[in-house]
């Protein structure tokens, strides 16, 4: 199957004044049709750069270094983004890929009606009559199951409950009908029951519109329910990649280990909580070595000094350890 | 984003249209075609028109030109002379000098107003004077005139005055026995006693007319409607910085003088002996209270005339106190005039420090360097002075010389000695009051304190708006106070009143200088009839002040008058502010720049 | 909305009264007795019980509580608090003590000069400052944003006298390219020329500030989540700071520009008196150098009330700007 | 349990982040030395002499004896400068200390206590902020200036300088007290405040303890902005009349600068322009810092 957008090699830097904080550190994955990639991690991982970097929407100071993001185009070759020029990156952004973000609250725009903002998405890509746009807002704000569509039109964000909101985000990015849906923790700011019905609508609207979806969390539950492919980055790498199943199965990466293992469970009471010891360090000291290595149970005198290469470890399941579980 | 839109280009287009003004913008202003317009500037805001309320220069410069009075001085001549202006003639005094007649003038009316009936103006009575001054006598008006005009000499006017602060309404109908008009062209005048220099205050802006219908119909805002029987009347509201008059049609015929010192005569002054004035048409007024805006009007041609601010003085006059070659090239001619004024530092003679301390008074008069003070702020424009009696005044001694206004700091030091020991100790602080709070007045304040500091004294100085420094005089709490004085009318007198105990305050005599010998001076002099016999007396009474020191007398000033020479027949006079109407303004002559 | 107004007008009261009160005691209380002032320099003492009488000066300055539990509601009333009270809520502040002029009518031909002053100057400076900060946030850090942010605190640096002295002995003095002072007698476009040189200090002297508060206004609104979005979507820079992060912003601003509405009708105090505008800057600046009570009196009054007006349109704009206020 | 206070570290971190600025570092530097010359003024020893006039070199222009040229006494420009640091500095400082005393107590007060000594407060401050704010320095001032009140049997003369603070004084702690208010309210019902408040403390040392620790940064942030307000209020107050008036300000200076500048002398309006210049411009780079040094939000956001 042939990816619609290709990572590779992607770095993206924050330099504050004289200092330089690496926050996503040469990150390769690849996005197909009508699958939905997870990206977990704890915060502060580097998930949410990743995303951005991928829209070219690192805010300042960040900046994007080094890597290649690579978008399949139906006819001619792959368009690298990342060399695009600002005015060509921003046809790009919204028709091609569209995003969605953690915060419903306050990701839209205070002071305009819902319609006005859906509108805004289609009308920047597409030259439609305004009687065509309105019809295709509301058919938008329809598939994402907006009570009322006719009359939410004119209603303010306010006037919304914050799933209501995510599903208005959701009728942005699917605006232009993009080959690729990027979602930030889409469904962290909501109730467990939102939640769900928001990972379903996801779901569906990729089916129907044969999206690729990156779906950003830190709820394995989330991972769980909604993808078929995780990467588990830490600290600017991802430290391990597979198909859902088997990594939930079967984790390879101590850290996976200890993620998984923090995830209480029905019945099993006495497993420990906090799994993996220690807290993340700052950016601005990432162990030399394996950055895991200095909480990590495994660790040997060779994680202290190398950082390991990626090495495969079944069909698909690639993990960066010196030592990976078995 | 519309409502942006219309603010961008509502501010794009007003700052277009500021920043285009230096394009569009000509300096010097032209008058229209066949107008004769003069444009006058004034250094500060006019306090009121009420005549019976005019009492600063600024005021009377514009009252002058429309309200006018009984008699009037001679525009050209010096010695300054009195003649009839709205009486037709010099009173008929009686015998014992209590009872005036004057004939009033026939044909003067009022300019055409809205009071009058169908707008037009009436002729002036007799009744209209009676009116006016009954009105200065209301205390409701609070005239500050009154009492330096009237009070104690007009028969029944005093009781007048008594009976207006009983009553709620005034009835100016109320007979005064001092004043009568027999008929409307005939104005007696009963005092209670010999009055002097009454002719000279009849000559004084605060005794015009006041036309009862202006009055009936302004009231209270009648000090916004001056409505006179002068040369020009007003058009708009004088209270902005800018306003105009224009010809009064009603103006009576009248003749330029055909008389003039000789002085003036050589400057030209006469050219149009004989011819029907006014020439002007127009008067426009600027009010600009800052002394620089004004001095640049003058010289962009915007204004006719002008002094010269102390700042600017080196850029127009020359070492040898002539006007500069490069002024002269722009058509800007100079007056220099001696000026009956005197500059003083006053002593509260009740204070007990500086009042009971001749020697101290003595020693702070000779530690004064007026050479550098008339050098500093008037820039050579004054003189040394001898006493109270400054030139262009009967009685003036240029050689007399004052041994305490000579600049010798060791006498004053010995003085000094002298009145510690008096004061049975070291001399305290001192406390100088400045009647104003700008810059000019915290100079001068700041050259006091640094002239008795070489002396060994210490002076505090009190800064006050002129209300309050008034406050201060009044309740007679100033111990050293700054003040100058103008003359009323050419009479030394005016000077001297300023020293008569009675006058003490709240009266004129702020130094509130009381002495039996000189009050009884005093007394003898103002009862003779003949001005030429009181000098003699003035000269003694002089002699007493200058020993006496109750003030520091700093300066005689000079002025110093430029105008462009398109203004002609300019000319400054002491006493007289209506002299619009002998001016004239050159259209053929291009505006100066 | 209309019951919103009048509840607003009520919280208002206390506030009025506390202005009322305020001006009472810098007056009357602090101020001392002003009939001394007004008499005149040759009042006599019965004169001036007269005029204290007249005036109402010779009632107690506080209302007596005795009164007031002996039943006696007149006499209650009649002391010099309620008196102040009486003519400051009615707008009858008498006359000024300078010019014997009705002080109303001074109010009235002092606003119209003072507005064509200011109100230029506001719609320039507003404008001016609100694109160089657009601009400025649109290039953050870029070499354009620094130099303004760095022209902008050298500006504010400038003392605001120099700046006026300077220009107007240089621009208008030495160069001839204004006007040096000056107002036309009657509003005309003659103004134009007068108030050009006045404004454009005006609007010098306020750019700085105007330009940094903005700036950091508009910065703090681009950092917010919806801009975020609006670039996912794919809108253009322009249409970001224009379309989103303005609109977004016009709240700061509108409370920054109500703040500014007094000052509009009060005039500027320094330009006037500079370029002889006879405004009621000019006019204040006047009646501290006259000491004429009642005149800053009621300036210190109808300024107030202006600035009140002012909050109670604010909230109607705000209203209309941001839907999540409504007003009830 | 312990409040999270601002530690020593805390203060210590934030004074190291805005000093790293090279900018900041400066900045303070100068207004250091404004302070130090104020300071010299006030001892006394060696300053530089204004009062000795010479009228022979009156208005004279810059030159090695006189780096600032003289003035119409011919005395010293620089020395008046020099001077004129001392007035500015005890006006701000004087009435900086005022507002900051006024706000913080009476912000305090109505943050932490709330009901009606808060609405009174509030009331006050509404109050003078609806009158706006020049007309309300220059009613105190007015009112103010030369006035002898009796206090307690003493009898104090305000004059010239002391009338010019407290007028600046007493007007101009509403801002801060309106912005203490709002941040007490907020920490009131902060967890270890009332976590203090149910072990018994009194409500002062929950205040001085507690509360007030977290708003101090605002009082900083306020008092350096405020300082360089009062400075150029100092100058306007002056050209109305009712400033300093017997010793040399600045503004005065300015003042001065009104008539001599037709005749060419610039150069004590530059003297005193350049003075006003510096430590309002070092002012504001130094506030901004400590903005930023103290807001840890913002910290590296901007340039």
């Amino acid at each position: 199957m042939n990816p619609v957008l290709e990572v590779s090699g992607l770095r993206t830097h924050f330099g504050i004044e004289k200092r330089v904080l690496p926050a996503v550190r040469g990150v390769d994955f690849s996005l197909s049709r009508g699958r939905t990639l997870g990206l977990v991690g704890e915060s502060g991982c580097g998930k949410t750069v990743t995303a951005l970097s991928l829209m070219r929407l690192v805010p300042r100071p960040g900046r994007i270094v080094a890597g290649s993001v690579r978008l399949d185009r139906s006819g001619g070759g792959p368009l690298e983004l990342l060399s695009l020029p600002e005015s060509r990156m921003r046809r790009i952004r919204g028709r091609e890929l569209g995003m969605i973000f953690q915060e419903p609250m306050t990701s839209l725009n205070p002071v305009f009606t819902i319609g006005e903002q859906v509108r805004e998405a289609i009308r920047v890509h597409e030259p439609l009559g305004k009687k065509a746009v309105r019809e295709r807002v509301i058919g938008l704000l329809r598939d994402v199951n907006l009570p009322d569509p006719e009359s939410r039109y004119f209603d303010y964000p306010h006037q919304l409950s914050g799933g209501q909101r995510q599903r208005v985000m959701i009728a942005i990015a699917l605006a232009c009908n993009p080959k690729v849906l990027i979602a930030d923790e889409p469904t962290t700011a909501l109730d467990v029951t939102v939640q769900a019905r928001i990972l379903g609508l996801i779901s569906r609207l990729r089916d129907r519109y044969e999206m690729a979806v990156l779906l950003v969390t830190h709820d394995l539950g989330v991972v769980a329910q909604a993808t078929e492919r995780v990467a588990v980055m830490y600290l600017g790498r991802i430290v391990e990649a597979a198909a859902t199943r088997r990594l939930f199965k079967a984790p390879a990466h101590p850290y996976t280990r200890g993620l998984l293992d923090s995830v209480p469970r029905l019945g099993e009471e006495k497993r420990r909580l906090a799994a993996v010891r220690g807290a993340v360090p700052t950016l601005s000291r990432i162990p030399a070595g394996c950055s895991f290595h200095p909480r990590c149970p495994r660790a040997g005198e060779v994680c202290r000094r190398e950082s390991p290469a990626p090495r495969e470890v079944g069909e698909g399941h690639r993990v960066e350890c010196h030592f990976p579980l078995e | 984003m519309k409502l942006w839109l219309i603010l961008g280009v509502v501010a794009l287009v007003l700052l277009g249209l500021f920043l285009s003004v230096p394009f569009f913008y000509r300096p010097a202003g032209v008058g229209e075609e066949g107008v004769m317009v003069r444009r006058a500037a004034l250094g500060a805001k006019i306090r009121g028109l009420d005549p019976h309320d005019i009492g600063d220069t600024t005021s009377a410069a514009v009252g002058g030109q429309i309200f006018e009075t009984l008699y009037t001085y001679a525009y050209l001549e010096r010695p300054y002379r009195l003649l009839p202006q709205l009486a037709e003639d010099f009173p008929e005094i009686s015998e014992d000098g209590l009872t005036y007649t004057i004939p009033i003038r026939r044909g003067v009316y009022f300019a055409d107003d809205p009071a009058f009936p169908g707008g037009e103006g009436r002729e002036l009575t007799a009744d209209d004077f009676i009116l006016a001054w009954k009105r200065m006598a209301d205390l409701n008006n609070r005239s500050t005139n009154y009492s330096s005009i009237f009070a104690g000499y007009v028969e029944g006017l005093d009781e007048f005055r008594a009976y207006t602060a009983e009553v709620d309404r005034v009835d100016y109908d109320l007979p005064v026995a001092g004043l009568r008009a027999p008929d409307p062209h005939t104005l007696e005048i009963r005092l209670v006693r010999p009055h002097n220099f009454l002719l000279y205050w009849l000559a004084h802006l605060p005794t015009a007319p006041v036309a009862r219908e202006a009055l009936e119909k302004y009231g209270e805002d009648l000090v916004n409607h001056p409505v006179g029987t002068g040369p020009f009347r007003l058009v708009g509201n004088y209270r902005s910085n800018r306003f105009s008059m224009v010809r009064n049609e009603n103006f009576r015929r009248e003749l330029y003088p055909d008389r003039a010192a000789e002085e003036l005569a050589e400057r030209g002054l006469l050219e149009d002996a004989g011819r029907e004035i006014p020439f002007i048409d127009r008067i426009e007024w600027t009010v600009i209270e800052e002394a620089q805006p004004l001095w640049l009007a003058f010289l962009a041609g915007k204004i006719d005339s002008s002094g010269i601010p102390k700042d600017n003085f080196d850029q127009v006059i020359t070492t040898d106190r002539e006007l500069s070659p490069a002024m002269k090239a722009r058509g800007i001619r100079l007056i220099k005039a001696e000026d009956p004024s005197i500059f003083y530092y006053g002593f509260n003679m009740e204070d007990p420090v500086v009042g009971e301390n001749r020697p101290l008074r003595q020693a702070m008069s000779l530690a004064f360097d007026r050479e550098t003070y008339i050098e500093t702020f008037l820039n050579g424009r004054g003189m040394v002075p001898t006493g109270p009696i400054p030139p262009m005044i009967p009685g003036f001694r240029e050689e007399k010389g004052n041994p305490y206004t000579r600049y010798d700091l060791d006498r004053a030091r010995g003085l000094l000695e002298e009145a510690e020991e008096i004061a049975g100790g070291p001399i305290p602080v001192l406390r100088l009051a400045m009647p104003g709070t700008d810059t000019t007045a915290r100079q001068m304040g700041e050259y006091f304190r640094i002239q008795m500091s070489r002396l060994g004294l210490e002076i505090e100085v009190d800064y006050m708006t002129w209300p309050k420094f008034q406050d201060a005089a009044k309740t007679r709490s100033h111990q050293i106070f700054s003040l100058g004085w103008l003359a009323d009318y050419p009479d030394a007198q005016n000077f001297l009143l300023l020293f008569y105990g009675p006058h003490r305050s709240p009266g004129p005599n702020s130094s509130n200088y009381s002495n039996p010998e000189f009050d009884a001076l005093y007394e003898e002099a103002i009862a003779l009839a003949d001005p030429e016999e009181r000098i003699p007396l003035y000269h003694r009474m002089e002699d007493i002040l200058i020993e006496d020191c109750p003030w520091i007398f700093t300066t005689y000033r000079v002025i110093y008058a430029l105008y462009h020479d398109r203004l002609q027949n300019y000319y400054p006079h002491d006493f007289l502010y209506g002299t619009m109407k002998f001016q004239r303004v050159r259209s053929d002559l291009p505006d100066s720049l | 909305m209309l019951s919103y107004f009048i509840r607003r007008i009520l919280y208002l009261v206390p506030i009025l009264i506390g202005i009322a009160l305020i001006t009472f005691l810098l007056f009357r209380v602090v101020g001392g007795d002003p009939v001394d002032r007004v008499a005149g320099r040759y009042a006599t003492e019965e004169q001036k019980e007269e005029l204290r009488v007249q005036l109402g000066f010779d009632r107690p300055l506080w209302p007596q509580p005795g009164r007031l539990l002996a039943g006696d509601l007149d006499g209650f009333a009649r002391n010099q608090l309620f008196g102040h009270f009486a003519s400051t809520f009615t707008f009858r502040f008498g006359r000024s003590e300078q010019y014997r002029r009705s002080i109303s009518e001074m109010i009235r031909s002092g606003a119209g000069p003072s507005l064509s002053l200011t109100v230029p100057a506001f719609i320039i400076g507003l404008f001016l400052q609100i694109t160089i900060a657009m601009l400025c946030a649109f290039r953050r850090n870029s070499r354009f944003d620094r130099t303004v942010v760095v022209l902008s605190v050298l500006g504010i640096s400038v003392p605001y006298l120099a700046l006026i002295i300077f220009g107007q002995a240089y621009l208008a003095g030495r160069w001839g390219l204004f006007p040096i002072y000056g107002y036309p007698e009657r509003f005309g476009f003659s103004v134009v020329r007068y108030v050009a040189l006045p404004v454009l200090l005006g609007v010098a002297a306020g750019l700085g500030a105007g330009v940094r508060f903005y700036r950091t206004v508009i910065l703090d609104e681009t950092r917010a989540d919806y801009v975020r979005t609006a670039r996912a979507k794919g809108v253009g820079e322009g249409g970001v700071m224009f379309g989103h992060v303005l609109k977004n912003a016009l709240i700061p601003i509108i409370t920054q520009v109500v703040v500014v509405i007094p000052f509009l009708f009060l005039g500027s105090l320094l330009l006037e008196r500079f370029f002889s505008i006879p405004g009621l800057g000019f006019m204040l600046v006047d009646a501290v150098a006259g000491a004429d009570w009642p005149v800053i009196n009621a300036l210190t009054f109808v300024g107030a009330v202006i600035y009140l007006g002012a909050l109670l349109v604010t909230d109607l704009l705000y209203a209309l700007v941001d839907p999540r206020v409504t007003l009830k | 349990m312990t409040a999270p206070e601002k530690s020593r570290n805390y203060w210590l971190s934030a004074g190291r982040e805005v000093l790293r600025r090279p900018r900041a570092a400066v900045s303070l530097a100068v207004i250091l030395f404004y302070l130090a010359v104020a300071l010299w003024g006030f001892t006394g020893w060696k300053t530089p002499d204004w009062e000795t006039e010479n009228f022979e070199m009156a208005y004279r222009p810059p030159s090695r004896a006189h780096p600032f040229g003289t003035d119409i006494y011919g005395r010293d420009v620089l020395a008046k400068t020099v001077y004129g640091t001392r007035v500015a500095v005890s006006v701000a400082l004087t009435a900086s200390v005022l507002a900051l005393v006024i706000g913080l107590v009476l912000g305090l007060l109505a943050g932490y206590f709330g009901g009606w000594i808060d609405d009174l407060i509030t009331w006050l401050f509404s109050t003078l902020q609806s009158i706006p704010y020049i007309l309300l320095i220059l009613a105190f001032a007015f009112v103010l200036q030369d006035r002898t009140f009796t206090l307690f049997g003493a009898e104090f003369r305000i004059r010239g300088i002391n009338a010019v603070s407290l007028a600046l004084g007493l007007t101009g702690w509403v801002g801060l007290c309106r912005l203490i208010r709002g941040e007490a309210i907020k920490h009131r019902e902060r967890e270890y405040v009332l976590a203090a408040r149910a072990l018994g403390s009194s409500p002062g040392r929950l205040i001085v303890r507690q509360i007030l620790p977290n708003v101090v940064h605002l009082a900083v942030i306020t008092f350096s902005l405020g300082f360089v307000s009062y400075i150029h209020a100092e100058v306007i107050l002056s050209f109305l009349g009712l400033g300093v008036k017997h010793v040399p300000s600045w503004g005065v200076m300015i003042d001065d600068a009104k008539l001599e500048l037709f005749r060419g002398v610039w150069w004590q309006l530059a003297a005193a322009t350049a003075a006003i210049f510096f430590i309002s411009l070092t002012l504001h780079i130094f506030g901004d810092a400590v903005r930023d040094g103290l807001d840890p939000r913002l910290r590296g956001e901007r340039r």
